[in-house]
């Protein structure tokens, strides 16, 4: 059964979603792969966002993170300050993110292209990002991956990776434990090597090779022990992605 | 107190719990009758060179009418919390670069120019690339407990995120460590807008104030801020109020001036009543890409309006609010 | 961080927030049905030694069903949070001095030994002026604020009250200065209690609870709290609380155990249900007098009874309450 | 018309009160106070309890500061810590207290007597006397006067008026411009002097001598310029007090 490169992430970011945990999600991707998991291994999986909502069996996708679908028949529709102590406290276990850059030890750019006094492009800032990946205890980036997205050096640290390495999250005072987990992109799946805290290549998708991989990074990957290849969507996954997740295609329609 | 370390960013507020004290001393306490016409309450309320502070959630609850009157009414220079701020953003940005205002002079920045999925407004990117507005970065979450420290009474909270990133080192936050337990903490100064405009479900005619849905950091907003706008989307008894008054969300106390607006998030949710108008958010961007096109897009929408009824009147009017209502409410 | 002067009293807790993170991140975060009775609930969440906190208002919405089979189950140096603390804490301090426990080993002190208006309780009296206590001052907002650190999970938050007085002295306080203002603060630590039990009107099978009324500080005590036992005047459907969550007050993840209890405030006044029984409050305080009485009392009412119900039906049962009732709708 | 003690202290009390302003009360005299005081001059005076009702239409008088009565019609039945930052921000202009023992400088000892290791008598405490003293602008004492109570030096420090006198509050941090106002005994009125900041004769109630305020007094006493006499209450105020206020003679019985 033959399936989008959109599809193929999404149900990566699902499978990586433990039942019984939590999860700080916005809209797009890891809305989806929540719903995704929660139809599938993780009916237990309790989705949060950052507006408040808290619990909701949502009905469709959400468009923002702070629209009525998130609190649709909700356990809680709560409020910012709400969302961010459940992480501040240490109850939020995953959150996923994006940004325009994003470096060997995850850290996350949506600032700034060029200088930020007078930048060649004005992204949106941290938004929620900056609290989630310092507060949630596995931080995880779903991103299509090209050299010019994952660089050496970031034009502006938004967002907390591992910053400059080992111990340094620590250092600059960020809740022990926590840091980036995943990144799941087009073309692989990636970790963290406990060692160097570098973005460590773990499973390569269907037909990827890795001079594909090496060619769409910037910076010197690490490479597990054994890289294993990506399990291609089951068609059940694809089933309740396409007709239960987003029938109207407004996530898996970007790929097309 | 030792600060560890310190953001470069500029202060672009107060953060004196004791001036903040003198200045609630003056808001008035009575149970007078504070219903008024949102042109009304944004001559007497915001004033060029005040800073700003828009509730709700970009898209969702937004009291959207202000917005459009301070654009009308040509305020000047204004300091704006760039808090999970999208189409509310969008909208005080059209007040810079065409030929009016400058409306924006400086903006407390945590989430601005992004429309979320949506992608990036083209007129917010060129007013924040041209070099002409003065950006301090911050989360989401920081902006909101800056807000909380405003609603405290107190000139700082301490928080754990920001910590070693250049939101951080373009802030104007500061590392200390626990003076119990050693923590290194971020500490944020309070942040205690001259002025918020904020968009609820009801509100009686003394300002109290009821939403459902998220509140995002509305409560917050609320009791921080020196000077409150509401806009309702209807005008509700006081005996409704008494009725229940642990739904009330927002006290009279804090509350200077009440619009009935019905539809006044628009073109943004307003839970349970109508859904976003999605179609009408993308003309909008795309309308921005050009200056020109923009310019008479603003004069026939905007400036060349009386009010918020008749913006709404030449966007599709009942028929399109219905529509909305059909959505929202998953039919 | 620079300390300007501290209190010199005790911290009867720790308020390391990396610790909190730990006992936080072990908290269960599946909906499981948690309805369970009281004896059970106190049997696995409430230990010797423990620190505990008490929702409500000391003589309103008080869990006074917990309170009680503490006794019953004479858990041993508990240490007490004293914050608006009356009833709830003359029922704890049965445990002292009597022949058992001893229930009471250390109390953060705001309000304690009054009742109100109403006087000061003999036996409680007995304890705190036994020698026996530590007791550490506090004021209520202050230990309302210490709750909020550990909800918001940091480990101390700045207030501006307890300064200058002997309050602050017998405190664990620290008198700080602000990074951004210079102003002086007081620095107070953040309370993480190891268990606490608060009674609501309403809980869903999950722990989801709404309630009616003033919150009191049970909104920061509930999130601070590493445990936390609900007693309930009704359950309801998991659905009702879906229908309008913007209604509730207390969401699962924060509870460990639901248990209804129709009248579980008792004596005390529970909003919209029943009015305090002022006379049994005055027989208590009277009966107190005499430690045998007392003993024998406590021994009818408490210690030989099976649970909270079999109490209410000694202390007048429907009857009572139908009056108190009645009270309390002003009939 | 005969008037009891406790009937003059109320409408002393209520006279204080400024119409538009809010107070932050606990039961007993201070309610009755506050609800004569909306019933003759001061309609829209805003009444608060600290455990979080805000502007209750009373039906009766409260026994609790946290019961039912307390948020009775209110237009917000919130928390303690919404009404305290009403308080810390500057909004609560009047706040009434009690104590065991008080001094020239208006500080307040509601903690213990003899030594707080192991006290001769434990009294409650703070409760929120200490918060509303530090962050109310204006705070009045009521009670009843003797030496006993009157003191040179308090047991215990638990709510501060003026500390050790002018400057002291500021330079302990308590926000400027707060402190003690007025202090209503069964003997007279009390200011504080401008300068010494300490307490003031300002009126001797009807048949009472300055020999009798100085043998309830334990400390210095100031005299005001002129020391007046106390208005007795009118037959309004006291058709109030007894008719609508308190029929049931909770508080009004007290004294007989």
């Amino acid at each position: 059964m033959s399936y989008s490169p959109i599809e193929l992430m999404i149900c990566c970011a699902a499978r990586e979603l433990e039942n019984g945990r939590s999860v700080a999600v916005g809209t797009g991707i890891p809305c989806a792969a929540a719903m995704l998991a929660q139809k599938t291994h993780a009916p237990d999986l309790v989705i949060m966002f950052e507006a408040g909502g808290l619990a909701p069996q949502l009905p469709t996708m959400p468009i923002s993170v702070g629209d009525s679908r998130t609190f649709h028949r909700a356990l809680m529709a709560s409020s910012m300050c709400e969302i961010m102590q459940f992480a501040q406290r240490g109850q939020v276990d995953f959150t996923f993110l994006g940004g325009a850059q994003i470096d060997a030890y995850g850290n996350l750019n949506s600032t700034v292209a060029g200088d930020h006094k007078k930048p060649t492009v004005r992204f949106p800032g941290s938004g929620g990002a900056n609290d989630l990946a310092s507060l949630c205890w596995r931080t995880m980036v779903v991103t299509q991956q090209n050299a010019r997205r994952f660089v050496e050096k970031l034009d502006f640290l938004t967002t907390p990776g591992y910053l400059t390495g080992p111990g340094s999250r620590e250092e600059a005072g960020l809740p022990p434990g926590t840091g980036p987990y995943r990144v799941i992109t087009d073309l692989g799946i990636y970790g963290y090597s406990s060692t160097t805290c570098r973005m460590q290549l773990q499973s390569l998708h269907p037909g990827v090779t890795l001079d594909q991989i090496r060619a769409a990074t910037g910076f010197r990957l690490e490479i597990a022990e054994s890289v294993g290849r990506t399990e291609i969507p089951t068609a059940e996954e694809l089933r309740i992605l396409r007709d239960e997740v987003d029938p109207r295609k407004y996530i898996l329609g970007r790929g097309q | 107190m030792d600060v560890l370390s310190q953001g470069q960013g500029p202060m672009l507020s107060d953060s004196s719990a004791n001036a903040q004290r003198e200045a609630f001393r003056a808001k008035p306490r009575a149970l007078t009758d504070k219903v008024t016409t949102v042109k009304e309450a944004v001559t007497r309320l915001v004033h060029d060179g005040d800073y700003l502070a828009i509730g709700g959630f970009g898209t969702n609850r937004i009291p959207a009418a202000v917005c459009h009157e301070i654009l009308r009414q040509e305020k000047k220079n204004l300091r704006f919390a760039g808090h999970t701020s999208t189409f509310d953003f969008q909208l005080i940005c059209a007040g810079n670069l065409l030929g009016r205002g400058p409306t924006l002079a400086a903006v407390d920045a945590a989430y601005i120019v992004g429309i979320e999925a949506r992608g990036l407004s083209p007129h917010a990117r060129r007013v924040m690339e041209s070099g002409t507005i003065t950006s301090v970065e911050w989360s989401n979450y920081s902006l909101a407990v800056r807000l909380h420290a405003g609603a405290m009474g107190v000139p700082f909270l301490p928080m754990r995120s920001m910590l070693g990133t250049d939101t951080f080192r373009h802030s104007a936050a500061k590392v200390i460590s626990c003076p119990f337990t050693g923590e290194k903490l971020c500490a944020v100064p309070s942040l205690v807008p001259d002025v918020a405009a904020i968009h609820v479900h009801e509100a009686d005619q003394f300002g109290n104030c009821r939403l459902r849905g998220t509140s995002v950091a509305d409560i917050e907003l609320s009791r921080a801020s020196k000077r409150v706008i509401i806009t309702c989307e209807r005008l509700i008894a006081n005996d409704e109020i008494r009725r229940e008054p642990w739904l009330t969300a927002i006290p009279f106390l804090c509350v200077d001036a009440v619009c009935e607006v019905p539809g006044g998030s628009y073109p943004g949710n307003m839970p349970g009543e109508y859904f976003s108008d999605e179609d009408y958010i993308r003309q909008w961007m795309a309308v921005e890409k050009d200056i020109e096109k923009y310019k008479a897009f603003l004069q026939e929408y905007v400036y060349g309006v009386a009010d918020f009824a008749e913006y709404l009147r030449k966007s599709g009017g009942a028929d399109r609010m219905a529509d909305l209502h059909r959505q929202e409410l998953l039919m």
